[in-house]
């Protein structure tokens, strides 16, 4: 009877415990997608490999860390603060730099943005120092509290909340707008979408520039939890890529769930498996593009 | 009379749409076979499945009274069943020697063979340069496949088939946007075929089909509409009606 | 009646590829002559040499057959650890057997992912590349007991060469070992390019869909040269290991690849001394520029990579040119060996 | 090719040039400084520059007649970068002394240069114990890891902490943590109920820690290389393990002065053993905080006092050969060394050539709205625990 009862109260522990470790994956596989899902975009309309993706997300981090605990902006402001800064930083970028490497081969690509990557690592490195900085994030926001024994912490509630916001937001766009129209059109086929007088390009550097601002976005989110340093394009670029590529391009609804297996998978293998590392999570993605090159969630019908 | 290359209610669809349809007929051995139809009626579909570039979705292909539906395309190459490609499928980093030399070893067996170089071989060299010579590619066959004039690919796409020794040659529109001063020297090319090798031409110009051709199918939306000797065929009114009419009206 | 003069004209132009230049002896004389002529430098024209050999196995499936890797360095590192472990536990204990023994492991491991890559678009082949090697990397942290986790593997002693020529502190014994490898497989490379599987890969390369209409069977050939290019790599990783007496899990690292990229497109890819140039640029200005500033010179590395990419590779190859003019006299293909990938078609939809 | 010859020659002559001027300058003493500057122990590596800096700023750069010169290399953190750096500078450029070393492995494979080339290793940062005993050319004056981890786990013994998690990075310094905690805490009574490891390379401790809050335990126990303190706080408090009545402890590295600051309150009663804080009272402690943070805009953390100890004990070293700086010598002179550091008494125990100093127990606490570990009681004279062990 009583050890029943004792089993039964641990069972249910552990039940709530597994929510917990949810919560965090959720959380983490949504900051996943807010970084990730530009270079997804980009992937797709232009089928442009872009490994510096990362440094948009490390601006937008720096960024914050600059007008929080520099200027003493409150952290919610800050955050639109980073997406902008990034977003603009990648507009220029855009049309300064990568428009001229869209025509060449994805190994010039590779190349290209590799080398913008350990640019970004040095230069960062010269301006804000190697060691790792930290947001001044306001009391409210820190710990965690329980609701129904499940830990909820305060900071994870917030990314999930925005970013699942943000993922709405992006999907009705995508869904309802003309913009939105335009773009899959563009991401469908763009030499038909150019034929329909569609102008690629610009909805290109516009994308372009709204991927590397949500980037920065996710980068201000994320020092707090992925932590930030210079290195950080690199330690991620991983990341980002296994999303898309798991993901698939031909939509945003595709990443967005890679992001959640990633997340998930990660967060709880670490609990579960401590001893297994990240081994799981490349296997499977090998698996995965071997079995879908394309990704998971591609359309099938399309050629 | 021998049959080289045989269908069986032959059936390929792609999601949906009927590509070819229980297409069954025969190729003499040593014959000059023309398949011709409307555009869109399914020729080249019929070309892929007789390749092994698609799989039938039903029915069989016989070959010397073989099914070879299941064979790759290299063994069917194997076994001497060769097509030309109606849009050059050369490669353009190549010359012409380079082309058939590949070609040739290729057939000898010698592809995997990465300790002797290229060239080594007197007799291999002798049957390149007879090749080239016959298609009139010796001038041309140090000049990359990439920038050779159009006649002249069309001759070496040609030549590249003849080098893997075809016992079934499959001509996907050799002449097709060659220039007529130039057309000449390909359908000379063709008509000096040697006899027993069995030729499929698919083909959209009426006066190379009669001129070439000993017997004639004709194929409408996927399936075996006509078949006969070109006169049968030419005299047939239905075909006038679908075909030849529809030729003339564009005309 | 085929004239003979054509004949011979065609043995001649098919031969030709193969036959050595004057440059190219130059080339291997010099190397050769820095044994003698710049002791002070063997330990960097030790890595040269190693570094040299990993760009010329990657040069084989990129520049010959196309295949884009971000995750060479698996077999790079998987030779290195083979190698340290086969002599720290006294498995055996002459370098060149071991050596060689490594190079067969990565063999085996390559022909085994090969058939991973034969499939998919670019960034597919790119990610399947580097997930192996990430896994690879995570398989040696794993297993600490054996290959000494993220410490490295230590106490690895490297038994005298042949028994007679032990590895000196000033790279002497290294730099000579190194070479006479990179000079044998180098030659074996060089037959290979210019047999006729060579020239069947440089078709395949180029139009799989003919390729296999005249009889290629496509997937074997780049299964083959995959392998081929693999045990290189681990050679190469083997080379490493026994100079320095030492394998870490860096040798399975990301950067590792990536440099690896970026030393043979300054060399220039399809050619096989594209590797070995790149290698002794990129070492020297590495060397140079970290040294010079040792906090940020990556920043100077990306800035070499951007502008090589935006002024385009075909005309960065050209300030090569006595290189260039060597790889064109044996074979004008480099000319255009810089289209590596087929331009980018639609792959990801 | 051509660019091959070419460059080969430049470099020849270049190098060529060099190492000879340098052959014959024999009135400089060169000490070769391999630290990484860029990847992943950048922050250390340049806590130790700018330390060497500062010393020879202070000192000058000839002592006992001579001039010293330091010639610093990138490692990147790549150990077999090092050992390719830590020979070029042996063979070519002729050092002294070759110093540095933030990471175990690093310092490993260098050791068997240093006994070949009888030249002394100057081990500024990496703390796993075994380092010294793998050349007699090597000395050590940064710290060992299991000289503070033993007096914490005393520490926690006594200040009634019975059930402890231990969470260490998974490497060398780590295995030596947990070993030297574990042994001391449980022969003292308490038990650890759970001991976990976390990848060294970018770590997520989060599910490691909620991990650990299961286990209910009265304190964590916690050693990550110093640079990753900081994130492992954060996420201690994310946790809200703070709240929960956990207390945490540890050697020093997860308070790194250098980014406590950035921390957040979050830190605040992490009770740690280490051997130096920035807030450590004594005169000359003071006056190299204040020079330390002029010439740079960061904190002095634990690791720069390796880098400027190491330079001191370099110029003692050299004025008691009268300036011979054969590597026997020099390391003679080394041994037994004892001096004021800002870090407080230490000494080179003549025995094993490694690091004798006071380690002492500090709490983070907040002085004029600044972070600081706040010393508050002092073990003295502590000598590498490890090694005393396998003495007896």
């Amino acid at each position: 009877m009583a050890a029943r009862a004792c089993s039964a109260e641990a069972s249910g522990y552990r039940g709530t415990q597994m929510l917990t470790i949810l919560f965090d994956g959720i959380a983490y596989g949504m900051l996943l997608f807010v970084l990730a899902a530009g270079l997804a975009v980009t992937l797709g309309l232009m089928n442009f490999v872009n490994l510096a993706h990362g440094a948009f997300a490390m601006a937008g981090g720096y960024v914050t860390v600059l007008t929080v605990n520099r200027l003493g902006v409150p952290f919610l402001a800050s955050l639109p603060i980073a997406f902008l800064a990034s977003a603009i930083a990648g507009f220029i970028l855009e049309r300064t730099l990568y428009v001229h490497v869209y025509g060449k081969s994805h190994l010039d690509q590779v190349l290209f943005t590799i080398g913008l990557v350990f640019m970004s690592v040095a230069a960062v490195d010269y301006v804000m120092g190697s060691s790792p900085v930290f947001v001044q994030v306001p009391g409210s926001l820190q710990g965690k509290f329980d609701l129904f024994g499940i830990g909820i912490g305060r900071y994870r509630l917030l990314i999930i909340i925005i970013c699942g916001l943000l993922t709405i937001a992006l999907q009705c766009t995508l869904a309802f707008t003309r913009f939105g129209s335009r773009l899959r059109a563009a991401v469908d086929d763009s030499r038909v979408a150019r034929g329909l007088g569609i102008n690629v390009n610009r909805i290109f550097a516009f994308t372009f520039a709204f991927g590397s601002g949500l980037a920065g976005l996710g980068g201000a989110l994320g020092a707090e939890i992925l932590g930030l340093d210079p290195a950080f394009p690199l330690k991620f670029m991983i990341y980002f890529l296994i999303v898309v590529t798991v993901g698939g391009t031909s939509s945003i609804i595709g990443p967005f769930f890679a992001s959640l297996l990633l997340g998930i998978g990660d967060v709880a293998g670490k609990y579960y498996v401590p001893t297994l590392g990240s081994f799981v999570i490349y296997t499977i993605m090998i698996v995965i593009l071997i079995w879908r090159p394309q990704g998971l969630f591609a359309r099938t019908s399309s050629r | 009379m021998t049959v080289a290359l045989e269908t069986i209610d032959l059936s390929k669809r792609f999601a949906g749409i009927v590509a070819t349809s229980n297409v069954s007929f025969r190729i003499a051995k040593g014959a000059r076979h023309a398949l011709i139809g409307p555009n869109g009626a399914g020729k080249t579909t019929l070309i892929n499945l007789l390749t092994g570039v698609q799989r039938p979705s039903s029915g069989r292909i016989m070959f010397d009274g073989e099914d070879i539906s299941g064979f790759s395309t290299q063994k069917r190459v194997g076994l001497g069943i060769v097509r030309t490609f109606q849009i050059n499928q050369l490669f353009g980093d190549l010359t012409p020697l380079e082309t058939i030399g590949l070609a040739v070893s290729e057939r000898r067996g010698q592809g995997l063979d990465w300790w002797r170089i290229v060239g080594s071989r007197h007799d291999l060299v002798t049957e390149v340069v007879e090749i080239l010579e016959r298609f009139h590619l010796s001038d041309v066959m140090n000049t990359r496949a990439g920038i050779l004039p159009y006649g002249k690919q069309r001759l070496l796409e040609i030549a590249l088939a003849i080098a893997c020794r075809p016992r079934v040659l499959l001509l996907d529109e050799p002449a097709a946007g060659v220039p007529e001063d130039e057309r000449h020297e390909i359908l000379s090319a063709v008509a000096s075929l040697p006899a027993e090798v069995t030729v499929l031409l698919i083909e959209h110009d009426m006066d190379i089909v009669f001129s070439f051709a000993d017997r004639i199918s004709v194929l409408v939306n996927g399936a075996l509409f006509v078949e006969g000797k070109p006169e049968e065929v030419a005299s047939d009114p239905r075909v006038r009606a679908v075909y030849l009419g529809e030729e003339f009206a564009d005309a | 009646m085929i004239a003979r003069s054509t004949i011979v004209a065609a043995t001649e132009r098919l031969a030709a590829r193969a036959r050595w230049h004057p440059l190219e002896f130059a080339f291997w004389i010099s190397a050769f002559s820095a044994i003698y002529l710049m002791p002070s430098q063997h330990l960097i024209l030790t890595e040269i040499a190693w570094l040299g050999l990993f760009a010329l196995s990657l040069d084989l499936i990129l520049g010959y057959a196309g295949i884009v890797s971000l995750g060479h360095a698996a077999f790079f590192g998987f030779g290195a650890y083979a190698a340290a472990l086969l002599a720290k536990y006294e498995i055996i204990n002459e370098p060149v057997l071991a050596m060689l023994a490594a190079g067969a492991g990565a063999l085996m491991l390559g022909f085994v992912t090969s058939f991973l890559v034969l499939r998919g678009s670019d960034l597919a082949r790119l990610m399947v590349t580097l997930g192996v090697a990430l896994v690879l990397r995570e398989l040696a942290n794993r297993y600490g007991w054996l290959t000494g986790g993220a410490d490295g593997l230590q106490g690895v002693t490297i038994r005298p060469l042949l028994g007679t020529f032990r590895f000196d502190m000033f790279g002497h014994t290294g730099y000579a070992y190194c070479l006479i490898v990179l000079f044998v497989l180098f030659l074996i490379a060089r037959r290979l390019v210019n047999s006729p599987f060579g020239l069947s890969l440089l078709s395949v390369k180029g139009n799989p869909l003919r390729a296999s209409a005249i009889g290629i069977s496509v997937d074997a050939r780049l299964v083959a040269i995959y392998t081929v290019a693999a045990g290189y790599a681990g050679i190469a990783g083997a080379l490493l290991a026994q100079t320095t007496a030492f394998a870490s899990l860096e040798v399975f690292s990301f950067d590792r690849s990536a440099d690896l990229l970026l030393v043979l497109i300054i060399g220039g890819a399809g050619y096989l001394y594209g590797g070995l140039i790149g290698a002794i640029i990129f070492k020297f200005m590495q060397d140079y520029l970290s040294a010079l500033t040792p906090q940020y010179w990556p920043f100077w590395i990306g800035l070499v990579l951007v502008t090589i990419v935006l002024v385009g590779r075909d005309r960065i190859s050209s300030w090569t040119a006595p290189v260039r003019s060597l790889s064109v006299l044996m074979d004008w293909r480099t000319l255009r060996s810089s289209q590596v990938t087929r331009p980018p078609e639609r792959t990801f939809q | 090719m051509f660019s091959k010859s070419m460059t080969g020659v430049i470099a020849a002559l270049a190098f060529g040039t060099f190492a000879a001027g340098h052959a014959f300058a024999q009135d400089t003493v060169k000490i070769g400084l391999v630290v990484s500057m860029t990847g992943q122990q950048a922050s250390t590596g340049k806590q130790i520059k700018a330390a060497v800096d500062l010393y020879m700023k202070e000192n000058g750069d000839t002592v006992a007649g001579k001039k010293v010169q330091v010639i610093l290399r990138d490692s990147g953190s790549v150990p077999d970068n090092t050992k390719r750096l830590a020979q070029e500078l042996i063979v070519n450029d002729k050092v002294n002394v070759i110093a540095g070393f933030e990471i175990t492995p690093a310092a490993l494979v260098v050791a068997p240069l240093a006994t070949e080339a009888k030249v002394v290793e100057l081990v500024m940062a990496a703390g796993t114990s075994i380092i010294t005993e793998k050349s007699p050319y090597i000395v050590r004056t940064s710290f060992t890891v299991p000289q503070s981890c033993v007096i914490v786990a005393d520490w926690a013994a006594k200040n009634n902490i019975k059930k402890v998690v231990t969470i260490v990075s998974d490497y060398a310094p780590g295995f030596d943590a947990e070993k030297s905690f574990t042994e001391r805490f449980t022969a003292a009574g308490g038990t650890v109920s759970e001991a976990i490891r976390v990848p060294l390379a970018n770590p997520d401790f989060a599910p490691f820690l909620q991990r650990a809050a299961d286990a209910k335990p009265d304190a964590i126990f916690i050693f990550v290389p110093s640079g990753q303190g900081g994130t492992f706080m954060k996420q201690f408090a994310e946790r809200g393990l703070d709240k929960a009545g956990i207390k945490l402890i540890g050697p020093g590295d997860v308070t790194d002065d250098d980014l406590l600051p950035g921390m957040g309150d979050a830190a605040i009663g992490t009770v740690t053993a280490h051997f130096y804080s920035a807030d450590h009272d004594s005169p000359k402690n003071k006056a190299y905080v204040a020079a330390f943070q002029k010439a740079n805009n960061f904190r002095p953390a634990f690791m720069s006092l390796g880098g400027y100890d190491g330079m001191h004990l370099i110029y003692e070293a050299l004025k008691k050969t009268g300036g011979k700086a054969d590597g026997d010598s020099l390391i003679a002179a080394m041994k037994g060394m004892k001096w004021e550091s800002p870090r407080g008494p230490i000494s080179i125990d003549p025995d094993t050539r490694d690091i004798v100093q006071n380690i002492y127990i500090r709490k983070v606490e907040k002085k004029d709205n600044q972070l600081y570990n706040v010393e508050f009681a002092t073990f003295e004279a502590v000598k590498d625990p490890v090694k005393e062990a396998s003495k007896k």
